[in-house]
Parts: C-alpha cells; structure tokens; sequence
C-alpha cells in the first residue's frame, strides 16, 4: 500500500511555462486559473486546472492566500490569550478550536474543570458542528445551483448565531470555552433560547432532505461523483466526515473521548459509498445525532461552578478580589504576566466538523507557548483534491469541491 | 404612406410596452424568487420596490462602461447588440389580438403577420446565439470561452427538440401564420373545452408542449439549464467580462427571449388570445372580477398594516385596481381589452414558470444536458410527431 | 533513555527487537508515547512503523525550534493507528546551517503538504520530496517565520516596488 | 422601393464578402459570411421566396455557421499568417478577378431578358406549401437521397470524431 | 426619383450581384491560406449560386429553383459536418490550420 502513487504529477500547469511556450509545441489543453477569486472556492484557493475540453487532466491547489501566521502570534501571546486567536483559524467552527486549545492546554496544566463546564462545552461544541454543517450544506447546494437552499439554512444560521451572541456576546469570534472552564456563566434564559431553536430544528433537517432528496437533478449531480479509494484516502490523510463516507468509522468523540463524550449517547454516522451524495448523507445524519447530544445535554445539565477552582489560572471572582488579598494579587499575576504552564509537550485532538481537529502545544515552562501547532482538517483534506477531481468534468469539480467543506481560514492559518 | 404611419404607432407601442415589461419581468423575478427563499426581496426603491427597475436603469447606465484591455474590441462591442437586437425582433410578429377597427382603421393587433411567421421566429432566434457566443469568444477569458462553447452546442442540440415539438402543432393548425394557427385554436369542445392544441383532438399537444417548454428552458439559458453562465462554475460564463450597459444588454435579451419564447408557446400551444371558457360562460368578466379581488385583499391589508406607509400605498394600489376593473367592465372596450388580458394571462403563466423553476432546481452537468437533449427529449418529440402526423393523415 | 512505561508498550517492544539502534528515547507522557529517533533512520521507522504496526495516517508532521540550543530544530511527526485506535508520536532532531532530512512521502503520501509546510515555515530541507515548494508563504519570501529568530512582526514589506522589494 | 432595398442588401452582401476574404481573423470571416447569408435572405424575400429566406437563415446562419464558430473558438488558433505573395499574382490577380466578373456579368446580360423586373410580391409561389409540395412529388426521389447523404454524413463526422479520442 | 422608387429591379442585376459575389469567393478560395476561411470562401460560392437558382425561379415563375437551394443547403450542412470533423482532427494532429503545411499525406 506504501505504493501509491504520487499526489502530483509533474508539474506542467504553471500559467507563465504554457504561454510562453512557442504554439506549435502549445499542449492542446487549456490551463484555466480557478481562483483565488472564484464563487466556489469559498474563499482564497487558486487550484490550477489543465483542461482538456471540460475535462480536468491535471489539478494543483495553490493556498497560502490567507495565511496570517497564527501559530507565530500564540507564541507571543499568553495562554489565555491566545484562546482568541484560535476563534480565527476557523471561522465556522470557532468552538471546536477553542475547546481543543483549552483542552491541550488544561492537560499540561493537569487541570480538572467542573462538569458543568465539560457539559456546557459539549453543548455548545454541537451546535457548533450544526452552525458548520448548515452553512456546508446551503453553499453545496448553491455550488450545485440549488440557490433557495442557502437561505433556508442561512436561516437556521442565524437562530444559532443568536445564541452564541447571547452566550458570548459575539456572533463568531466567540471565545468562550477559556482555560479552566468558560468565560461567563450561561446566561439567563440559555434554556428557553436553545430549546426553541431545538423544537423547530428537527423538523427543518427533514425539510431540506425533502426538498434536496426529491430532486433527480440534484441527486444525479452528486451520486457516483468524487469517488476515491479509500485506502488512498486514508493515505492522503483525509479525516472526518469524508473518512466516514468512505465506510471508516473513525471519530474522536468515540475514539478518545473528551471533555466527557463518553457520557452521551450518540451514533457515528457511516456510509460505504464513498461519493458525494455519502458525505452530504453523513453529514446530514450528524445533524441528528448533533441534536440528540444537545438534548442530552439540556436535559442533564449539571449546576454549579462553571470555572475550575485553581486560583493560578483562573482570574478571581469580582467580588473575591475586593475583599481577599490572596486573589487580587493572582488577579494581578494573571493579568500581567499570565499562568506558568509545566513543560512538556501535548497533542489533542478532537473532532471538528469538518474532521481531525489537533493541537500540539509545547510549553517550555513560561507564561507563553513554544510552539502551538494546529492540525487542521481542512489542510489535510484539501491534500486529496488533486486526486480527486483528476478526469472529471468542471462541473464535478464544483460539486466535490463543496463536498469536502474546507475553510480556507483553517487551511493557511 | 397610411400603412407606414399605423405601423410605426404600432411598433411604438409595443416598443415601450415590451420594454417596460422587460423592466418589470426583472422586478417580478426578483420578488418571487425573494418569497420563495423567505426574505422581501427589494423593498427600498419606491413602495415594495416598484421603482426598483428604474434605479437599476440609471445605475447601469451611469456606470463607468469598462472595455478590457484585453478583448477584441469590435466583438466586444458588438456583442450585446447582436443579442439584444435578435432578442427584440420576434415580438413583432406576435399576435395580441384579432383584427379590430379602432377610430375607423382596421388592423391587426399584431406588428405584422407574415405567412412564414412561426418560421421567421425560429429563424432570428437561430441568430441570437451569436450574441452569447461571440460575447464569449471577444471576452478573451477562458472562463467565457467555455460558456460561449457550451452555450453554442446546447442551443443547437436543443433548438432540434424546439423544432420538432412546435411541428406538430403546426400540422394540426396546417398554416406558418401565427395569427392563423390562434384562430385555428378558437371555439371549445362540449361548450366549455377551449380547442387549444394541448387540448386538440385528435391527438393532445400536451407533451409537445411540455418538450415545448424544457427546450425554452434551454434556449434562453435559464436554470436548470444556465450552463453558459452557470455562475458557481464559470463565474459568469460569456458575461464575465461585461459590466453597465453592455451586461444590460445580455441581460434585457435574457429576458426578452423569455417574453418572445412564453409568448409563442401560448400561440402554439395554449391558444394564444383564445379565453379559456366561452363568453357564454361569462368568460368576459374574469378580468374585471380579477382586480376587484385584487383591490379587495389590497384594502384587507391595508387595514391591518405594520406599516404606516403601506396604510397609504397598499389602499393607492387597490384604488388602481379598482380603476382597471372599471375598465374591463366596459362592454364597449371588450374588443380591444379581453384578447390582450388572455394573452397576457397565459403568457404570464408561463414566465411564472420559469421563475418558479429557478428559485427550485439546480443545475444539470454538462453532460447530463447534452445526453437529456439527445436521449430523451428528442425521441420522445420524434415519436409525438410521427404518432400526431399519422394520426392527423387518418382523421384528415 | 527509555522510561519503565514505555519499555513495557508493544510497539517500543517491537521497535528495539528490530533494531538497536534506532531509538534514542521512548517515554509516556500525559498517556501520549514519544519516541525518539535518529534523523537518518526516520524514514525507516516510519515504514517500519506503518508496516509493522497499522499506523496507516500521518496526523501531522510539524517541528519545533528552540533556538539557542543545538540541535535547534524537533521534527514531530504524530502517527494514527486507525485499527489499533493507537497515536505515536516520533521525534527526531536536526540542526546545523541547513537542516535538512530524508522526506517520508515515500510512506505516506499525506506527508507532502505537511513537509512543505515545514520547510516554507523552518527551512528544513527534505530530500526527496517530489514537489518541495512554499506552501503558505509568498514564492519569492525571505526567511522562514516560523524559526524563533524571525521577528515577530515580520519584515517591512514594500508593496510598490515590483523588483528587490520583496523582503527585508 | 425596389430598387433601393435591393441596393442596400447587394451592398451589404459585398461589403461583407469583401470583408470575409479580406479580413486575417477566421471569426471576423464568419461573421461577414453570415451578414452576406442574412442579405441574401432578404434578396430571397424580395424574389419571393419565403421559405428559402427562412430556411437560408435557420439553416445557414443558425446551424451551419454555429457550428463554423464553434469550431473556430475550440480551436482558436488566432490570426492567419500572411506569406509573401509573388508578383505576378499580386499585381494581375485584381485585374482577372475584374475580368472573370465582366465575363459572368455579359453571359447573365445575355441570359436574363433586360424587359423582365423584379418586384415585390409580384409572384408568391415561394410558400412553405408550394415548396413541400414539388419537394413530395417531384423532387421525392432527390429528397431521399439528400436525407441518406445526411445520414452518411452525421455517421462519417462521428467515425472522425471517434478515431480522435483514441 | 419617382421610377427609382416605383420601378422594380432588373432580373439581370441579381444575376450580375451572384456572380460578383461567386468571384469574390473563387478568389478568396485562391489567396486565403487558412483552411476554415478557404472552406467558408466554398460556402460563399455556394450561397451566390443559390442565389441565382432563386432568381432563375422567379424569371420562370417556377419553384424549382427553390428546390435545388434547398438541396444545395441540404448538402452543405453536410459538407460542414463532415468537413468541420475533418479540420479539426488535421489540427489535432498538425497544430496548424495553415493549408501549405499540411502537404504531406503522412506525418
């Protein structure tokens, strides 16, 4: 199996080699440029094609285009601070970046964090995982043309929107989930706000399955269409739901749980298939079994602290800091020099909405990181694009392209 | 010179009609794919957006009109006019109405009426792909190019299937004028089965028609079938370059071939000016009663308004309502009036259609057209006309 | 230096009856195992690895740099055992003025992004990487950000000039 | 009325068969072949026949130069080169292109009886029907033929089409 | 002015009108080198021919001259068809459309 073959052939498809050559030696394909401002590239990502007619003969990503060296800024910044930055990375999935940071980092810290925090997590880190998979699935059916999708599940976005405003006081860039815990106790009437939105939403799922299922355009323009060995998709080091399309149950909510997912109940959706329409079936499937865990969770949601007791790196409570010398003085450690973390070195993962989701963090002792590493998913997974839309047709192309639901954000950092 | 004289009234008036209408096509589409999607659609220009055509015209007109540095300039340019220009000629061979006398003159409610008509329609549609195609190629952009390649062999593949549903209709009208092939659908079956050919013994046109209506799709480049420009794969396909006026003109000939392609298949198919049931039936108050209950729900919610100015403009545009009401009420102006309102109604109908099909469907793959076009609509079309010719040979 | 947990783990076991050479270190860390190998026998420890042992993914490749100490950079590669359900961590270090090592694309092809990640962002050199350009950085950047002697705020950019004015 | 329609089409006809052999660009060619195709239409018109001015537009102008263009964009080779010419057809090709002109012109002088005039609408046997019926009676077995050329045609493009996917 | 506008066109110049347009085309046949232009040249040769069968229906008052057009357009779309697939696999193969260099029967 180690023999695979390479992921790109020889390079041809560079603008400036092919024009500049001489006409008669011209190669009868077309280079078409894709990117890096194309309507489905979401986002930045230039992928050089080299046509044959509609057909893809040869394809290179290019990326980069967004890449503002993220893991350079942690190591200048304090470990709570650089809670923020990962909200950046990716800007659908901001709470599964936060919560995999803080667990990277709560495990050098070897700190425990109240259950209601853990569940809370766990809460909120669902309907993350709905926010991302309503927004893949309303830009996938616009890329396939179904325009009046999108703003059905724009729709939905934006009651979830609501909430992790109402959580957080920000819409994306959320930066909740802290070390040691979150950075506000739930707010008032967070039950009422969730339970709405998870009483219309169950409904909603099984009407965009309706009206996308029913549909034989649709579903003769996504079955049978982005299929790869599976082995070679393993090899590329594709994750998450386009593993999980391919029949690989893997998921690190089972695999190795944290944050307390061994406590829920919930199924890790599988598909043989191996095409597009498999990875829009799991993902649709996730949905439901995201809404299982959020009920779950609502309905057992534990009291108490919402913040782990370890007065080094948690910052005092108002009130405590007025009247106890003791806190104001971590208040003031906390703030201006941050917690020291033991060295050592830890890799988390988690599963993203979109797959894999790794922290490397390296402590050297300090109040700032060595090194943070984030092992996105949509870096690896966009490593299989080549593969994948080789031999197709350009409008295959746009149609795997939004099956793998990458954040170009989360590819360059 | 009289014949001159009534003719370029008549041209005049449907001139500005039309494109009043292409205007406000635009805005209908926009609101009806809005509700579809479940937001207002624009509502800023004007109440609920009625002036919204008339702020798009200016925007584009003022607009700086950027030529590429990079096209082929004459062909750049020429481009939109091409295509606006055989996008515009058809409706003047589209019958409205029969012939009426009006301060003493008779004439045809119809810019002209050759006796090749339906032929002279396909024939200038048959030219409007040299707009798209060479818009593509002048654009000097691969991404046009594709959509210029893609829209040539879709028209042609399809402009086969067109032809042969609209042949069959023709065999049962057995003439080439419009204005004859309607009044060979006039007169109903039992009393009230209008004698369209949809509905014609002794074979129903109905899946001619609904051939009829898939290759419109295709011809006019809308969705499921907007590969040329299919947005999410080639950007904007030929019109990727263009931008103020000249983009205008792809997009006015966009909507005019929808007008000209509803319109003829309301002659061919749905009986152009014909009223659905006969007069006896009372067919000649339907309009009026129309906007009366247009006027009344315009009152009803005026009276429950969140808005306080739609407290004004709702009862304004019910008032309106009322006036034309009045209007198709009088039995005087029925000659004139009645042909045009059914025509205008089925037509309607038909532009709905495509709206309606765009705010739901996707888009097909290129390949999954060419083969749809090839392996499905064509032999059904062929079998329809070869079932309908034999047919009409035997009752003939 | 090998620690009394991770002498006792089976892939260690197997790793040091294959070769004695070849680690330099094994230890278990907060439930994570390390192990530590030369940088001339990576890419036979990750064939060995993935053979042997079913660690059929390469999670990510990325190094560290700490940079006044000799050999600077840590080249980690973290491994995933899908059947087994099994992470690794492999560790090698590198330095000198132009690090470079044996490229592991032969094993995985997964690795290849990866590796020039790590070479547009440290400077690492992999050798018989079949595509190793700049990955995230311009084409025509100077220096390697993620090396702790880039400063922090980057090089001043000049944006107007189109020769000469690429960095620094 | 006549006479000036005629004028306008014939001059746009040579206008633009000037220009397509003049022009170097193969699309500016076609394009001057289907203005000279859309002015022989309406010349046909005026000479009364309906049908073929339709079927030279469809066929002509709407199919078979589609498929020109199309070609001409897949391809898109550019301008033609221009290669050195020699003299001698240089500077006598213009002149016996003058006198092969005056030749045909004499012959169709002598031909067509000068008392004859063409005007609008004074024979109307071009319809649809007139042609269709000399096309089913007399003309049936040529039509036959003509309808398995098309055949043999649409079957050699195919054969040519598929030895190049090979 | 008034015959001008009254009176109607002499057969002999729609005659005259084809064969200008057939010369035209016979000598870009002769001087164009590329093979698309040289073949829609043909065409141009073929449509100033349809041209004067149509005039010479007129002049007899009969239709079958009508019919030969026909016929004539019948087997120029397959010419094109057939003619189209031609080029463009010479292109394939050659890289040119240039009519001298494709002189040899085999590459």
């Amino acid at each position: 199996m180690s023999e695979v073959p390479t992921l790109e052939a020889p390079v041809v498809a560079d603008l400036r080699q092919v024009l500049e050559a001489p006409p008669e030696t011209r190669p009868r394909t077309m280079v078409l440029n894709m990117g890096p401002q194309h309507p489905s590239t979401h986002g930045v990502l230039r992928i050089v094609l080299e046509l044959d007619g509609e057909h893809v003969v040869h394809a290179r990503p290019d990326i980069g285009f967004l890449h503002t060296g993220i893991e350079k800024q942690c190591e200048n910044l304090t470990y709570q601070q650089a809670v923020t930055l990962t909200d950046r990375v990716d800007y659908l999935a901001n709470m599964s970046n936060n919560l995999c940071y803080v667990l990277a980092v709560e495990k050098l810290l070897q700190l425990e964090v109240p259950p209601r925090a853990e569940w809370m997590r766990v809460m909120l880190v669902e309907l993350t995982r709905l926010n991302s998979h309503l927004v893949w699935l309303g830009t996938h059916a616009m890329d396939v043309g179904a325009m009046t999708m999108f703003f059905y599940c724009m729709r939905e976005r934006e009651d979830l929107l609501r909430i992790f405003e109402m959580f957080s006081g920000q819409r994306m860039m959320t930066s909740y989930i802290r070390i040691g815990g979150l950075a506000l106790d739930a707010p008032r009437g967070w039950e009422q706000a969730v339970g709405r939105f998870m009483q219309t939403f169950p409904s909603r799922v099984d009407e965009y399955e309706d009206l996308l299922k029913k549909n034989p355009i649709w579903m003769n323009r996504i079955i049978g269409v982005g299929e790869l060995d599976v082995a070679e998709l393993v090899d590329l080091g594709v994750t998450g739901p386009m593993l999980r399309a391919a029949g690989i149950k893997t998921d690190a909510r089972k695999d190795a749980p944290y944050s307390g997912y061994e406590k829920f109940d919930f199924e890790v959706p599988t598909f043989t298939e191996n095409d597009v329409y498999a990875r829009y079936r799991v993902r649709i499937e996730e949905m439901r079994e995201s809404i299982k865990i959020i009920n779950q969770a609502r309905a057992g949601m534990p009291g108490g602290a919402f913040q782990a007791d370890a007065p080094k790196v948690v910052l005092p409570e108002r009130e405590k800091m007025k009247t106890q010398m003791e806190a104001l003085i971590y208040h003031f450690k906390i703030v201006t020099e941050g917690f020291r973390v033991p060295a050592g070195e830890v890799y988390q993962v988690i599963e993203s909405p979109r797959g894999e989701l790794g922290y490397y963090v390296v402590s050297d002792g300090t109040s700032k990181p060595l090194r943070v590493h984030m092992r996105t998913p949509s870096f690896g997974n966009l490593q299989a694009l080549a593969r994948l839309i080789q031999g197709k047709l350009i409008a295959d192309v746009i149609a795997i392209l939004g099956s793998m639901d990458f954040v170009l954000g989360d590819v360059d950092r | 010179m009289d014949f001159f004289l009534l003719t370029i009234v008549k041209a005049a008036i449907i001139a500005f009609i039309f494109l009043t209408t292409l205007a406000y096509l635009q805005l209908l589409e926009r609101k009806v794919i809005a509700h579809i999607q479940r937001r207002p659609g624009p509502y800023r220009v004007g109440p609920h957006g009625f002036l919204q055509p008339l702020a798009d015209v200016i925007k584009l007109i003022t607009k700086e009109d950027v030529v590429p540095p990079h096209v082929n300039r004459t062909f750049y340019i020429l481009a939109p006019f091409f295509a606006v220009f055989f996008a515009l000629i058809p409706i003047c061979l589209i019958p409205f109405g029969p012939q009426v006398e009006i301060f003493g003159i008779t004439t045809l409610m119809q810019l002209t009426d050759l006796p090749v008509g339906l032929v002279m329609v396909l024939a200038i549609g048959s030219i409007g792909i040299y707009g798209i195609a060479l818009g593509g190629w002048a654009s000097n952009n691969k991404y046009s190019l594709l959509g210029s390649l893609r829209s040539s062999a879709q028209m042609v593949s399809y402009e086969l299937a067109l032809t042969i549903a609209i042949a069959t209709p023709l065999l049962l009208a057995n003439t080439l004028s419009l204005q004859e092939i309607t009044q060979a659908q006039s007169g109903f079956y039992f009393g009230f089965l209008p004698r369209w050919h949809i509905f014609q013994m002794p074979w129903p046109q109905i899946f001619s028609f609904i051939i009829f209506v898939i290759a419109a799709f295709a011809e006019t480049n809308r969705l499921p079938f907007d590969m040329p420009e299919a947005e999410n794969e080639l950007i904007g396909g030929f019109h990727t370059e263009y931008s103020s006026m000249k983009f205008a003109g792809f997009f006015m000939a966009e909507y005019a071939g929808i007008v000209t392609i509803c319109s003829i298949g309301t002659v061919l198919f749905l009986g152009g000016y014909n009223p659905l049931f006969p007069p006896e039936l009372g067919s000649n108050f339907v309009p009026a009663f129309l906007f009366l209950g247009g006027a009344a729900i315009l009152f009803f919610h005026a009276l429950q308004a969140e808005r306080w100015r739609d407290k004004i403009t709702f009862p304004l545009f019910g008032v309106v309502f009322l006036g034309i009401a009045a209007i198709f009420a009088v039995p005087m102006l029925w000659p004139y009036l009645l042909p045009v309102f059914w025509f205008v109604m089925k037509a309607g109908v038909l532009i709905f259609l495509f709206i309606w099909v765009r705010g739901t469907l996707p888009r097909f793959r290129y390949d999954q057209l060419m083969a749809f076009a090839w392996k499905f609509l064509f032999p059904i079309a062929l079998i329809n006309l070869i079932i309908t010719s034999g047919l009409v040979a035997v009752v003939s | 230096m090998i620690d009394e947990a991770a002498a006792a783990h089976p892939v260690v076991i197997a790793m040091r009856q294959e070769s004695t050479s070849w680690l330099s270190a094994a230890y278990i860390v907060l439930n994570e195992l390390t192990v530590e190998v030369l940088p001339d026998r990576v890419v036979h420890a990750c064939r060995f690895l993935r053979r042997m042992h079913q660690f059929e993914r390469v999670s990510t490749i990325t190094a560290v740099d700490r940079y006044p100490a000799e050999p600077r950079f840590e080249l980690v590669y973290h491994l995933h055992s899908l059947a087994h359900n099994q992470r690794i961590r492999v560790k090698t270090r590198v330095g000198g003025e132009s690090p470079s090592l044996e490229s592991v694309t032969s094993v995985w092809a997964g690795a290849n992004w990866y590796e020039r990640e790590v070479f547009d962002l440290f400077g690492i050199e992999f050798k018989n990487h079949p595509d190793l350009t700049r990955i995230l950085m311009p084409e025509d950047w100077q220096g390697h950000p993620l090396r702790k002697d880039f400063p922090i705020h980057g090089h001043r950019y000049d944006y107007m000039e189109p020769e000469g004015g690429s960095a620094q | 009325m006549d006479v000036f329609l005629f004028f306008l089409f014939a001059a746009i006809a040579v206008g633009c068969a000037v220009n397509l052999v003049l022009q170097t660009h193969p699309i500016s060619s076609a394009i001057s072949l289907i203005g000279v195709m859309v002015s022989l239409a309406a010349l046909y018109l005026l000479l009364g026949a309906e049908f073929i001015a339709a079927a030279q537009v469809i066929v002509y102008a709407g199919a078979i130069m589609v498929l020109f263009i199309f070609v001409i964009m897949l391809l898109n080779t550019g301008s033609e080169e221009t290669e050195p010419v020699n003299a001698l057809s240089r500077f006598l090709g213009l002149p016996l292109l003058l006198v092969m002109v005056g030749l045909l012109s004499v012959v169709m002088l002598d031909v067509a009886p000068p008392s004859q005039e063409v005007r609008f609408g004074s024979f109307t046997g071009g319809g649809a029907a007139d042609v269709g019926l000399l096309l089913f009676t007399k003309y049936l077995l040529p039509f036959e033929a003509t309808s398995v050329l098309i055949l043999i045609a649409i079957l050699g493009a195919v054969v040519l089409a598929m030895r190049e996917v090979d | 002015m008034l015959p001008f506008v009254q009176g109607g066109v002499p057969i002999s110049w729609y005659l005259i009108l084809s064969a200008i347009l057939f010369a035209i085309g016979a000598s870009g046949f002769l001087i164009r080198r590329n093979i698309i232009t040289v073949f829609m040249c043909i065409e141009l040769m073929l449509n100033a021919v349809n041209l004067s069968f149509v005039t010479f229906s007129y002049m007899w008052r009969q239709v079958d001259g009508h019919i030969i057009t026909f016929f004539v357009m019948v087997v120029a779309a397959a010419e094109a068809a057939v003619g189209l697939a031609i080029i463009l696999t010479i292109f394939k193969n050659r890289g040119t459309l240039q009519i001298d260099r494709i002189n040899s029967l085999k590459n």
